[in-house]
């Protein structure tokens, strides 16, 4: 029980999630799995702002608030992204972030 | 609460409103929307100037009000204005688009103005990405063969992952102080820069600023975004967003009066970084928008250099600067998006007798140009003196020297746009007419560049008293 | 330095008139042709009217800085708008009156883009006065940039060979040349613990002998560049054979001395130590330019480039003058500088007359022109002799003082200095004898000889060598109330 | 300086009139003839009259010294003054007179030349910085004006422009003549670092100059001496006097043999006693003299060009007189003997080019044969005169010239090694010999000259030379400046001045020419009797004129044995007409050759002026110099280019370069803290 019980857990909890977001970012080539992987870097902080109150954190409710910012922002995000998506889409008929290479030097 | 002190951002809120309101309607009227924007705009800048000089803090001290703010709230209005002005031949985007081009122009501008007075993380944040996103979706408004969705998917994912690594800063920050608002976590910066998880939660938070102001590495946008966007979104994002960005740096930055060496030293390794790499690519470049995107870069380079002095002499060359800059690459902007009617992209070649197609335009271009350049007698010139006076004074020898040498650099590249402009035979390009409004435009903006430039005084009195308010 | 303020403000009204001939340019018609040159003519006229009226008026006796105006600019910066006159300058603001009279009138029969041409060589004579008058740094630099950047334009539009190059050239050579004074005059500023520009005040502050090593070195060879010091003056001659005629009687009557004159002004009147500690590089530079200037002159076969070099070669003499720094060195570099300004005013009008008839500046294809227009080769032929050192002009007496000066402070390099004058001599007649004392060119037997309107301005440069070469003791005499002071002061 | 005083007026005017007169002629009057003519003769008859006036008038026993600042720097001063001492009005006084009566005799000579103008311009120029010369007080002024003779001389030489080889002589007279100068001016600047002021008198000064330091005295004494080599071109930089022959011959005979190239002698007399401070400097003075004389006789026993003849005579006499003054410094001798000898020798060289000048103006030739063939004897004034000047310079009793040279080897007698005084000897020989080839030749011609003529003419040896040493690549004819076989020829007299006059003149002389020569050939006969007063003006007592019999036996028979051998080889009844000379043929094309002076000086400019300096500092400044700018500049967009790869247009790639920058500075961060 000790382990849920400790600040460093969540905070390497969040530093996993976060690489493993950063790692989908940089290795994925389907657009819709960057998205995810954004998603993820957002997550891993919102654990660092949830677990960083928790412990520490005089004022009770501000990292709980913070993330649900984040959600609402990540939120709107993911549909600016995914439209954005669309319209890609619609133009170079793939998602495939190899094929978007027009703009170089 | 006195509304004057939320003035611009309530007016700009009403604005958005309207703007939406028509997007609604059924049948385009392109030409009303843009008188409407037009007066809108301008209306924008004297409620602006009204509140210039209020202060006073908002909503539970998240929101600061004061000189710094309101001068760059000023500058985003008269961004916004200047972008509007030349917003009558949106050819580079559909009719039925232009209510959404004002509208997200405005909540852009809501979320820069928010952004230059938040002094709590989380606003800083929300803020942040209000402006991000409704650039974001800008970008891609452009008709065209995917450029533009490249573009923007880039800038969106670039974007992303920079505010990724600012919010997880911000979540590091806040557990090292225990606090959201800068004002708490000013006093502890100290022992701050000292724990690791300090270090590292500063350097990530500043990352998302750097991603706004482009500085090296989160540069990568720049060229990609302003070659595929719109040319007035381009403007936009050149000139109003820079300033935004580099207010809400001196504010982040003016908190810690010390980040010890090694910090000051990453500062000063990016700012030089940035400004060789942006001028030695901008060299090579033919388009004349990504040549302007590396320039951006390099500028990235001397703002930062004024940022990190820290010290009052600094901040108001870097404001002053930053005024500056939005002037005189509004400038170029503009001719360019006269030259470029249909809002093709710009080759520089296709600057070449601009002098005989249009002599006023020339003379904006070449004032503009040897502005950006830093060529006296104009803003340019005097903006960077200032910043390099001050960073010299902090004893950045090195700095100062390779700015210096730099600033030869660039000279190469803008150069060449003068001899597109004023050597090169023109050929079967068409005579480009200008409409009496944008000439008068232009006489003011020659004006604007000349004069403040040779009559620094004002200005730089004004940044003063407004630093004064941050330091 | 005492300083005289003035009753009514001579240096901006000379400074402000080609500015406001300028304004009144942008507003006319491109056709209105006569009207553009009479304007420019006017403004140009009325500078040099002021800068005589400075240069007659100036108090011996009195000394100083006179004609002194001194306002508050930017405060927080130290920046003041502070202009004056003393011994150092006036001679120069003298010639600058000069060559931009005389230059616009030699381009009196231009035909391409008048507009623009005068639009540009009166922003960029205001900058040189601006250099010459200011006693801030923050005007200087500004100023100084002024005067460079026009430049680039004028030659590429009005040059004539390889202009594109060499305008490019030319303009980053020089900029690359500001990128070391910037960090130069900044690092005086910082330094200095006044955080002013005002140069008068900075001398008087006693920096750190490494702060004036350094910055010396880099002011040294910024401002060298425009002043051609060996190794840095190739940009000169390929600028000046690009350049337009009245562009490169400016350039290397006027603004190589910009260069020369900045290492005097701020360089060694704020870094004394630092000269000390890099005058003998100096002198070895100034040297090296000397000989090689004249002996590189002599492989050439373009009128112009044999003038360039010439000028690389008497802008080593100014330098070494300076390197000397005793009265009598610094004396005859000033003096140098003036009769130089004057006499390659003089080349380059004249070698812009004959090429604008005959298109060639091939010294073999234009054979005994003196046959043909004896007035104009008779131009060409008074400054070859004026270069080549013979008395009765004014830059024998400049040569005379520098070298005499020279032998005592560097007895090598003086003397080699002198013996490059016997290839001097060697380099001019070369050239005279060529082009001017040869068989007639046929092609060229149908040119009429120079109008006696477009001979005035030849005449009044050739009247100013022959006047102060006949009364020096008028130049040295005032040059010496700032000069001797300027010593004591080091 | 508006002073009252008439000395001083007269010294001002003496150097303001011909100024003024070069001035107007040259801006306003040089289009008329006349009117030029009659402004030059005005402003050159007043210093003639002022220059007579003081001589016989003013007692000069007292230097009387003018000075007013001119140039006053720090510690350079250069006062504006006169200096009137006996030296100089002597100078004065010769000068102004030969300089006036060539002025007239340019009137016949030069009348319908197209530049008369600027030709009496030039004159008055000339006389202008001549006379300052004289008179000038300070070493500085005085090289002021010298620079200004030079001036001159280059303009007349080449007063016939449109001829190549006469710009070019005219431009070699100048560089060469400069080439001494240079030293001139090093050893002034020598000696300001010792006196301050470069006063004359004060140099001179024996109580200064015995304070100063031996080697400085021998050091600024040579290098003066430089100076003098060129202007009285001395060997072995004398090359540019003969192709000074191009000027017209007027000019020849008043610069080239009467005053400018005396001015360096005169130099020499004036820093007497500076000179003689120093024994090493004298000596060098001896021996570069006597090479100068014996060298330049021998070419002038094979020259058939007559003014070239005189040209190299008139070296060899300067020769001579440099060769008495430093005999006389060596022991301790006066200044009298050189300066009597440049008295006289003005006198009859100016007459003997003056009557050079009728036959060529008359013949149209240069060369002596022709004109013998075509009856130069019946021109019977100048006939007359040149024999006199020709016996005057052979130094036969009761002619000016014999009085002065005896002077001089008296003066070389008594120098310990009698080496000298043989040379001496052998010179005069020599000079009696080449001047009585010319007159025998003139006086008894004889049919075969023409064959001869045409064998030896110096114009068929040489040419090949002349442009064979091609200037390298790059360097063109315009480069060739010394031209071994640069004399002047026929041609001269079509293309030249011989516009609209010449042969057509009926016969016998204009007055305005033979005016001169009788002058002048008064003053020969004379001259010879005034020595102990000019002695006595020079040096205020005349020094007890024992004559030395064994001496004077000598030097007459050296002299009539040379007209003698003359005689033998060309005057009498079935003369062989071959020089005694030609049976060494070797030694005989070397003279002709000129000993190879000029193709030695041709070689070393072509090798090291044009050849090594030059061309090397060209290439570096092409390549190494600029070369390295270019690089920097190209490298710089190079660089450009290379990193705008960074910016790939794959998203990944960026992003992933953006995050290791940033894991880059976070580890620097973490472990730098």
């Amino acid at each position: 029980m000790l382990l849920f019980n400790q600040l460093e857990t969540y905070l390497y909890l969040a530093i996993v999630l976060f690489a493993i977001g950063l790692y989908g970012v940089l290795a994925r080539r389907s657009l819709i799995a960057l998205l995810i992987s954004v998603e993820l870097i957002l997550n891993a902080a919102s654990i660092n702002f949830m677990a960083f109150n928790r412990f520490l954190a005089p004022h009770p409710a501000v990292g709980q608030i913070i993330t649900l910012f984040i959600m609402a922002v990540a939120a709107a995000e993911a549909a600016i992204a995914l439209s954005i998506i669309v319209a890609l889409y619609r133009k170079l008929k793939t998602i495939n972030i190899e094929q978007a290479t027009e703009l170089r030097g | 609460m006195n509304v004057l002190l939320f003035g611009p951002e309530l007016y700009f809120l009403g604005a958005a409103l309207i703007f939406f309101s028509l997007t609604l309607k059924r049948k385009v009227q392109v030409k009303a929307d843009y008188r409407i924007a037009l007066a809108l705009a301008a209306g924008g800048v004297a409620v602006s100037v009204l509140c210039l000089f209020q202060q006073g803090e908002l909503f539970f001290k998240a929101y600061k009000v004061d000189l710094f703010s309101q001068i760059f709230k000023f500058a985003l209005a008269l961004g916004f204005f200047l972008v509007i002005t030349i917003s009558h031949n949106l050819a580079q985007i559909e009719e039925r688009y232009h209510a959404e081009f004002y509208l997200f122009l405005t909540t852009t501008t809501i979320g820069m103005m928010m952004l230059v007075s938040a002094v709590e993380l989380l606003t800083i944040y929300v803020a942040l990405e209000l402006s991000s996103y409704s650039l974001y979706i800008l970008v891609p408004l452009r008709r065209g063969d995917g450029i533009d969705v490249e573009a923007g998917i880039k800038y969106l994912f670039i974007g992303a992952v920079s505010s990724g690594f600012m919010l997880f800063g911000l979540s590091y920050i806040f557990g090292a102080t225990h606090s959201t608002y800068l004002t708490e976590i000013m006093p502890k910066m100290a022992q701050l820069v000292q724990s690791p998880i300090g270090v590292l939660g500063l350097l990530f938070s500043l990352a998302g600023f750097f991603f706004k102001l482009s500085v090296f590495p989160f540069h990568f946008w720049a060229p990609d975004v302003y070659q595929g966007a719109a040319n007035q979104v381009t403007t936009f994002i050149a000139t109003a967003s820079k300033a935004a960005a580099v207010a809400v740096l001196l504010r982040l930055v003016a908190l810690g009066s010390s980040y010890g060496y090694n910090f000051t030293q990453v500062l000063v390794m990016l700012s030089i970084i940035s400004m060789t790499l942006g001028n030695l690519v901008a060299i090579v470049q033919k388009d004349f928008k990504r040549m302007l995107a590396y320039s951006s870069i390099a500028h990235a380079g001397v703002f930062l250099m004024g940022v990190l002095t820290i010290k009052e002499a600094g901040y108001i060359g870097a404001v002053y600067y930053a005024l500056a800059y939005l002037v005189m690459n509004f400038t170029v902007f503009m001719v360019l998006s006269e030259v470029a009617k249909d809002g093709r992209d710009l080759k520089i070649v296709e600057l070449a007798g601009l002098w005989k197609r249009s002599p006023i335009l020339g003379l904006s271009l070449i004032l503009g140009i040897f502005a950006l350049a830093g060529v006296p007698p104009s803003i340019g010139f005097t903006g960077k003196l200032l910043i390099f006076t001050s960073a010299m004074n902090q004893g950045y020898f090195w700095l100062v020297l390779i700015g210096a040498v730099n600033g030869t650099i660039s000279l190469y590249y803008y150069l060449r746009v003068v001899y597109a402009a004023f050597f090169m035979d023109p050929g079967d390009l068409p005579p480009v007419t200008v409409s009496f409004p944008t000439r008068l435009l232009n006489y003011a903006l020659v004006a604007i560049i000349i004069g403040f430039g040779v009559f620094p005084d004002q200005i730089v009195r004004l940044a003063q008293a407004a630093v004064k308010t941050v330091l | 330095m005492t300083e005289h303020p003035t009753s009514f403000p001579y240096l901006t009204c000379m400074l402000l008139s080609p500015v406001v001939g300028l304004t009144i340019l942008l507003f006319l018609k491109e056709e209105w042709d006569f009207l553009i040159k009479a304007v420019s003519l006017v403004s140009a006229g009325l500078s040099l009217a002021l800068a005589i009226f400075t240069f007659v008026a100036y108090d011996k006796t009195l000394g100083g800085l006179q004609f002194v105006e001194k306002y508050e600019w930017v405060k927080t910066f130290g920046i003041t708008y502070f202009v004056g006159v003393e011994g150092l300058n006036a001679p120069l603001l003298l010639l600058t009156g000069i060559v931009i009279f005389t230059g616009v009138l030699t381009m009196w029969e231009l035909k391409n883009r008048v507009k623009e041409y005068f639009i540009f060589m009166l922003a960029l004579v205001t900058g040189v006065f601006g250099v010459f008058m200011t006693y801030d740094m923050f005007f200087f630099f500004l100023f100084y940039e002024i005067a460079v950047v026009p430049m680039y334009i004028l030659i590429l539009i009005w040059g004539s060979t390889r202009k594109e190059y060499a305008a490019m050239k030319l303009t980053l050579y020089l900029m690359a040349g500001s990128g070391l004074i910037i960090p130069g005059i900044l690092l005086l500023y910082s330094t200095s613990g006044l955080f002013t520009f005002n140069m008068v005040l900075l001398h008087g502050v006693k920096f750190s002998p490494w702060i004036q090593k350094v910055a010396f070195v880099m002011m040294f060879f910024g401002f060298g560049v425009l002043a051609a010091v060996w190794p840095f003056h190739t940009w000169s001659p390929v600028g000046h054979v690009a350049a337009p005629t009245a562009v490169s009687m400016l350039h290397a009557g006027v603004l190589m001395k910009l260069g020369s004159f900045a290492i005097l002004r701020v360089a060694m009147y704020l870094c004394p130590e630092g000269f000390v500690y890099w005058k003998q590089l100096m002198a070895f530079l100034a040297t090296a330019g000397i000989v090689y200037g004249v002996f590189v002159g002599l492989a050439q076969t373009d009128l112009k480039y044999v003038i360039g070099y010439s000028s690389v070669s008497h802008m080593g003499i100014v330098c070494l003058g300076l390197a000397t720094g005793t009265v009598d060195g610094l004396n005859g570099s000033l003096f140098q500088m003036f009769a130089h300004g004057i006499m390659t005013a003089l080349f380059f009008s004249a070698v812009g007359y004959i090429y604008d008839r005959t298109h060639t500046r091939d010294i073999h294809e234009l054979g005994g022109l003196s046959k043909i227009m004896p007035v104009a080769s008779a131009f060409f032929i008074t400054a070859a002799l004026c270069g080549a050192g013979v008395p009765g002009m004014a830059s024998f007496w400049a040569e005379l003082l520098v070298f005499i000066a020279a032998v005592k402070v560097y007895p090598v390099q003086g003397l080699l200095a002198i013996a490059a004058l016997v290839v001097g001599a060697l380099f001019a007649l070369r050239v005279v004898q060529t082009s001017f004392f040869n068989e007639p060119n046929p092609k060229f037997m149908h040119f009429e000889d120079v109008s006696p309107f477009l001979g005035l301005p030849r005449m009044i440069l050739i009247g100013t060598l022959i006047f102060f070469g006949f009364f020096p003791q008028v130049m040295v005499s005032l040059i010496k109330t700032a000069v001797v002071p300027f010593i004591q002061g080091m | 300086m508006g002073s009252c005083d008439p000395v001083l007026l007269g010294c001002l005017l003496t150097v303001f009139l011909p100024l003024s007169a070069f001035a107007l002629i040259m801006i306003f009057t040089w289009r008329y003839h006349k009117l030029s003519m009659a402004i030059s003769l005005v402003a050159s008859t007043i210093p003639l009259l002022i220059a007579w006036y003081f001589f016989f008038t003013l007692d000069v026993k007292q230097p009387i010294i003018y000075n007013f600042n001119w140039l006053v720097s720090d510690q350079v001063k250069v006062p504006f003054g006169f200096l009137l001492d006996p030296t100089s009005v002597l100078m004065f006084v010769i000068v102004a007179t030969i300089s006036w009566l060539v002025q007239i005799y340019s009137i016949g000579y030069m009348g319908g030349d197209p530049g008369f103008g600027r030709y009496y311009a030039d004159l008055s120029l000339f006389a202008l910085a001549m006379l300052g010369l004289v008179i000038s007080s300070g070493l500085l002024q005085l090289y002021i004006f010298w620079e200004l003779v030079g001036l001159a001389s280059y303009l007349l030489i080449g007063f016939w422009y449109e001829k190549f080889s006469a710009s070019e002589a005219g431009k070699k007279a100048f560089v060469v003549t400069r080439f001494g100068d240079i030293g001139f001016f090093m050893g002034l600047v020598f000696l300001t670092l010792y006196f301050g002021s470069l006063d004359i008198a004060t140099v001179n000064s024996a109580a200064l100059t015995a304070k100063m330091p031996p080697w400085l005295i021998t050091t600024s004494a040579l290098l003066i001496f430089c100076g003098i080599m060129g202007k009285s071109a001395q060997f072995p930089i004398h090359v540019w006097l003969p192709d000074a022959m191009e000027g017209p011959t007027p000019v020849s005979a008043l610069l080239h043999s009467a005053t400018m190239v005396a001015a360096g002698v005169f130099l020499l007399t004036r820093l007497f006693p500076l000179f003689a401070a120093s024994a090493t400097a004298m000596s060098v003075v001896l021996v570069i003299s006597t090479i100068t004389l014996l060298l330049s006789s021998t070419i002038g026993m094979v020259a058939t060009d007559i003014k070239q003849v005189w040209a190299y005579s008139t070296v060899s006499q300067l020769g001579f007189m440099a060769m008495g003054l430093s005999a006389a410094g060596l022991a301790a001798g006066t200044l009298f003997p050189g300066y009597y000898h440049l008295t006289t020798h003005a006198a009859f060289k100016a007459l003997l080019f003056l009557c050079s000048g009728v036959f060529i103006h008359h013949f149209g030739t240069n060369d002596f044969f022709v004109m013998a063939t075509q009856g130069g004897r019946k021109l019977l004034i100048p006939m007359a005169t040149i024999t006199i000047a020709a016996l005057a310079l052979a130094g036969i009793f009761p002619f000016a010239g014999f009085f002065s040279k005896e002077a001089i080897l008296g003066a070389l007698a008594h120098l310990p090694n009698k080496m000298w005084l043989v040379l001496g000897l052998f010179g005069a020989f020599l000079t009696a010999y080449y001047a009585f080839r010319v007159i025998f030749v003139m006086l008894f011609p004889k049919e075969k000259y023409d064959k001869y003529h045409l064998e030896t003419d110096p114009h068929a040896h040489a040419p090949a030379h002349s442009h064979g040493h091609g200037p390298g690549p790059g360097f063109t004819h315009d480069d060739a400046h010394i031209h071994p076989d640069a004399k002047p020829g026929h041609e001269h007299d079509e293309s030249g001045h011989g516009a609209g006059h010449g042969h057509d003149e009926p016969h016998g002389v204009p007055w305005v020419m033979s005016f001169p020569l009788l002058v002048l050939a008064g003053f020969t006969l004379i001259l010879g009797f005034c020595q102990g007063s000019l002695e006595k003006y020079l040096l205020g007592e005349s020094a007890p004129h024992h004559i030395e019999y064994g001496l004077l036996v000598s030097a007459v028979s050296c002299a009539f044995g040379g007209i003698a051998l003359a005689w033998f080889d060309w005057g009498r009844r079935g003369a062989k007409c071959v020089g005694f000379i030609s049976y060494v043929p070797v030694l005989e094309n070397f003279f002709i050759q000129k000993w190879y002076m000029d193709h030695f000086w041709r070689w070393f400019l072509n090798t090291f002026i044009y050849g090594i300096f030059s061309r090397a500092f060209t290439y570096n400044d092409r390549r190494v110099v600029d070369g390295g700018v270019d690089a920097v500049a190209f490298s710089t967009v190079g660089s450009g280019r290379l990193l705008s790869f960074i910016q790939t247009a794959f998203l990944q790639y960026n992003l992933l370069f953006m995050v290791l920058v940033l894991a880059g500075v976070g580890i620097y961060l973490l472990m730098g803290r």
